[in-house]
């Protein structure tokens, strides 16, 4: 597998094991992003490890905030990301925190927890704790850390593309693009706006080292594709901004992190804007609010509707990259990690209207009465 | 007849369009079999298939797509999923369907539904109240019914204008406001008059969409301290009724307006600006505005509660303004 | 030729003679729409004599439109099509008033021409008579009539799309589709907007009889095309769409008709949104103001630098559809044409900002003093 | 010095930004090599290749690409080639940029140039005022230079704050106005601080951007009437000067606030709201407005002169709140 990897990609794949900073307690890393080296190598088996261990934390995590929800003890929604974990992990694993760009999205608790963010933003945002990333101010998957590499989303979809290309486009003002790439994540629906199109041509335009993973979850909440788009695949789109486009199979880690670090490598060594796009299933509905009834069975017993999870599972133990016993202290972990983070968000002050501030302003003299 | 609530009103108002006008479809996200985001559409699209038309996620198209029908006759409701998502869609609605009127004598009747206005734990990005900034732009109107009655027959009578209308319903009032009936003909106005709903003559509210709610009970409980409030729900806020208000300021002498929105510029200060051109010597005190803070909409309720006015905020605001 | 376009079409092509719509002092008619027969049936050569008529009569007016400008007569800007009239006049030629659609848009005197709109709309718009169809409110290249398919275009690159995609879908639910086709035109900085992309991909959702005719001139006012965007060809955006797409060079009449009205035939035959690419060069600058001199000499200089003009011109005497005595009396019967207008305009009134109504609502109890 | 312009103002201050500031980079259509459609970045390209760039036409992902850069420390000023195309990079603007400190405690320091304003035979989509429609929300700043040195100063100062601004420039002022100096160091302000910009006794015009110049000759015909007229430069519209606006007022007793944009809310109804709130006793008369017709503006000179304040219409509105 490994061999067959290194040949596919034109070199050496380098990445950092940064699995350090899913530990639980630890806050985001302030440091320098200069000061993270890179160099250091991985194997190819450790890279999967590494992506599977983020699916696992990431699935535990959500599957508890989609329970913390049903029990009505999270405000607003909960939007989890089941089945697009191999895609969106294998995304995060290839970059590095506080050095590469993440453009996360929707469905991308697997990649945010593969990227470094500590699973702590996510129990606090979603309980609604005051040191929570937004504190408060904004919620749920709008989380992020935009000065490590991180922004913070937007609703309106589409609109992270460009976001994540003026991110890159600065770095080579500043000649620090060297190396580095940017991802960014949407969905089929996303790919209908104006906003995703402007982004994407302007990457192709600028040939910034950017990202694109397309998650073809068959869905825009109760939209089905045929509604959405009518071309054969969504990766036809990459030829029309002249850039190269992957097809993958969402639900086969192996096959999605094989073919991301092969557009992150290319896009790192200077191959322009790539656009990867996945097939899989959405096994949620579209929020904890949505049972997701409008899924026809006939896609939910099709490939489509394998759970990445169980497939990454079976994959690993088959090559012998991971044990029974070391899945189950994964796993096990996992739930620890969660359960201390929920525990620690629930006992964390909520945001007070009368003594926190309300500054809108990066510039205090700015703010008035009105 | 059973309890209606104000979503049951707009889907009510839709089915019985397209029932009685061919001319009629709805078009928007996840409007067909799924019934909307909100369930304002359930099961329209399985009555009316042709009519009922899921649309990519395409704000922008979908407003353009809108006024290419309306050009053509039909009487296109476009559903926004939130307020917020038309700010992509912005220039299709100030710039196409705003001016083609004015610019070829061909009027662009379409209704834009934009599920508005917070409710706990909806955040910045789906909580926007926009008919200010919609309404600073010619050739729009602008409506924003804030009864079970006034959701189902403006939404009617925006349909039947021949202008584009941003039909502005409030998220919040969706399933909390119930009637017992879905239109009250004896009680019925046109689009462009605002309406008393409660007499008083120690001060003038005046309050549109959820806030007259927030403003009735806020009446309330000044009648427990002895203050006769008048309440004034707008209705619309383009065109904005200037002569109910000043009409209601005359018997007054005090007023307050109550928006859920920004505080920059907007409802509260054009009602301000009108009453104090057209009614100054009526008034017998400065004349108040109270809005939400000027920070995008916050996600937590304890600061969202804190945001927009609420019963005592506007409570506190009636007392400061009597004292003045 | 004729033979030959009609192998590469499907079906016999039928056209309506609208030739009587160009001539000056008519207004525009306002008869119902299904009250035109459109099963005339009109050889290829007639076709071909048709278009270059509206060719000439595009360049005549337009020249004669730049020299007002710069004799100072014109208030605003004037942006003119030279270069463009082959593509532009191919459009309009194969769609009839009244019935079908077009979306014209910067550079479509030719194509307005051909359409059907008269040569009145536009001195008097440019020269601002109260008579012109925005009666002063609105000018130059912004003028329409959208109750007879001629849709008014804001100035917003790529918004006019969605606007046709519309009006088509609306015949669809009138049962009026049969046969209709709408085309609308866009430029290669054009296809940079989210509104271009929305609009298209709605297109081809709802499978609509729209034909994109995409003009690319090289430039978007200064800008040049690798500027815009990093594919081969933007007909390569069309496989992105799942629709058809042709490329033709825009500078030869014969080839341009052909490929419109193949586009166009597919289009009415329930063939779907077409999307046709045409390569050229604009022959002034990006308005009157603008003298164009950041256009290299070696593209002016180029295939794609000959004008249309000189080309269709040749084309038609070598294969015999038209004589020199002709040519002349089109070219004369022209500049009669466009010298009426201009006169007609120019006697007109202006508008009178105290007795003109200043409506801007079709419901008029909706107006307030404010 | 030579006489300078107030386009040259714009052009001399992003030039001076880019040679004194590497975080500066300029971003927008045609503004390379061709200098822009209106000459402000002329020659700025052959001396910073790399800081100034030529975009797609997408002003949804300019301005997004601009946050981003933000992000990343650098200091983007976005070229909108006219005001009225910023309605499709609305969203990015007032969803992205304006929420993102809110949000993240990460600030977005972008500078958006949005040539405004009507000059005759313009038309609907080349002459619009923006201003307001922003300013409704929240985190943003906007800015309305009405003098040369303002051009200037006030660019510079835009991109030195870590906020998003909006830089309205009028198109009308580019080469009509001129002045012997770029700037003016003794009367250099804040943005956020108005200028009382004429002293008068009689009557308080407060205007911004081209209409100042309208409100100054007004104010001179008037004075030949034998009335003093105090003229305020509101500068910035948010933040938005109340304090100078109400002292002035309290000198006057009366007040016409004039704005070139659309008359529904806007500048004009936010500093009347304003000035009945806060200074309410201070007024002898009601406070008057004067904005546009609520119309697209018109491409026809003759109808363009009509649609906006002028000299005239303006004097003739002093004159009557003088008799009020
Ligand atoms: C511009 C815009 N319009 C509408 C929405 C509302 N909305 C949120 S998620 C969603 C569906 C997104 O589908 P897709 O892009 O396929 O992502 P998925 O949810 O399947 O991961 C919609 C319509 C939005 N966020 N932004
Ligand atoms: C959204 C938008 N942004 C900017 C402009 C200003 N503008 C008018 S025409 C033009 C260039 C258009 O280029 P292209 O689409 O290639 O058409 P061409 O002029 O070459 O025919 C620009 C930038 C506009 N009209 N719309
Ligand atoms: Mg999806
Ligand atoms: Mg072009």
């Amino acid at each position: 597998m490994q061999r067959e990897f290194r040949d596919a990609s034109s070199g050496p794949v380098k990445h950092v094991a940064n699995r350090l900073l899913h530990a639980l307690n630890q806050d985001v890393p302030q440091v320098e992003r200069e000061s993270k080296s890179t160099d250091m190598s991985e194997t190819w088996e450790d890279h999967l490890r590494r992506t599977f261990r983020s699916m696992i934390t990431a699935r535990t995590l959500e599957s508890k905030l989609a329970s913390l929800y049903k029990a009505g003890k999270i405000v607003g929604g909960v939007y989890i990301g089941p089945g697009q974990e191999a895609v969106s992990a294998s995304i995060g694993s290839c970059l590095t925190w506080n050095r590469d760009i993440f453009g996360a999205l929707i469905r991308d608790q697997g990649g945010r927890t593969a990227f470094g963010e500590p699973i702590l933003d996510a129990t606090r945002s979603y309980l609604g704790s005051v040191k929570g990333p937004s504190k408060g101010r904004d919620g749920n998957i709008h989380r992020g850390h935009p000065a490590q590499g991180l922004p913070a989303m937007i609703s309106h979809l589409g609109a992270m593309v460009s976001v994540v290309a003026g991110m890159l486009l600065a770095r080579r003002l500043q000649g620090r693009l060297d190396g580095i790439v940017g991802a960014v994540s949407v969905g089929d629906g996303a790919s209908s706006t104006g906003s995703f199109h402007e982004g994407i041509n302007l990457a192709a335009v600028e040939r910034l080292p950017l990202v694109v993973v397309l998650t073809n979850n068959q869905f825009a909440y109760s939209t089905p594709t045929d509604r959405q788009f009518r071309c054969r695949s969504l990766v036809d789109r990459a030829i029309g901004y002249g850039i190269p486009g992957y097809e993958v199979d969402g639900t086969d880690l192996l096959a999605s992190l094989e073919v991301i670090s092969k557009a992150v490598t290319e896009a790192r060594q200077g191959g322009g804007p790539q656009l990867v796009v996945a097939n899989l299933l959405r096994l949620s509905g579209h929020g904890e609010h949505d049972d997701g009834s409008y899924v026809p069975d006939e896609i939910r017993n099709s490939a489509l509707g394998r759970d990445c999870m169980e497939v990454a599972e079976h994959q690993l133990l088959q090559a012998g990259f991971v044990t029974e016993a070391e899945l189950e202290s994964w796993k096990n972990e996992a739930a620890e990690q969660v359960q201390a983070a929920v525990a620690q968000a629930q006992q964390e002050p909520s945001p007070d209207p009368y003594t926190d501030d309300w500054s809108v302003y990066a510039s205090p003299e700015l703010a008035e009465d009105c | 007849m059973e309890e209606v609530t104000y979503i049951d009103a707009i889907r009510e108002a839709q089915h019985d369009l397209l029932a009685s006008d061919e001319r009629v479809f709805i078009y928007g996200q996840d409007v067909g079999d799924f019934g909307g985001a909100f369930k304002a559409t359930q099961g329209l699209k399985s009555l009316y298939p042709d009519r009922v038309i899921d649309s990519p996620i395409s704000e922008d198209a979908m407003i353009g797509l809108a006024v290419g029908a309306s050009i053509e006759g039909m009487r296109p409701i476009v559903e926004m999923q939130f307020a917020d998502f038309s700010s992509v869609g912005f220039n299709q609605i100030v710039n196409q369907a705003g001016t083609q009127f004015y610019r070829t004598g061909v009027p662009a009747p379409i209704t834009v539904r934009l599920p508005s206005g917070g409710t706990p734990g909806s955040g910045p990005f789906h909580s926007q109240m926009m008919e200010s900034v919609y309404a600073y732009y010619p050739g729009l109107v602008i409506v924003t019914p804030a009864t079970v009655a006034d959701a189902y027959s403006m939404l009617v009578d925006a349909v039947a204008l021949d202008d584009p209308v941003l039909y502005c319903e409030h998220k919040f009032l969706y399933r909390w406001l119930k009637s017992d009936r879905l239109s009250d003909d004896d009680e019925k106005l046109p689009i462009g008059q605002a309406r008393i709903v409660r007499a008083g003559k120690h001060a003038t509210v005046v309050a549109y969409s959820a806030m007259v709610h927030e403003a009735l009970r806020a009446a309330d409980l000044l009648a427990e301290e002895g203050w006769e409030i008048e309440v004034v729900d707008l209705r619309s806020v383009k065109p904005l009724d200037t002569d109910t208000i000043v009409a209601s300021v005359a018997r007054t002498g005090r007023l307050l307006a109550v928006g859920e929105a920004f505080p920059w510029g907007g409802v509260t200060s054009e009602i301000v600006s009108r009453v104090t051109n057209d009614g100054f010597h009526l008034l017998d005190a400065p004349p108040q505005r109270l809005n939400s803070r000027d920070t995008p909409v916050p996600y937590h309720p304890n600061l969202w509660e804190a945001h927009r006015p609420t019963l005592e905020s506007i409570a506190a605001a009636i007392r400061n303004l009597l004292r003045l």
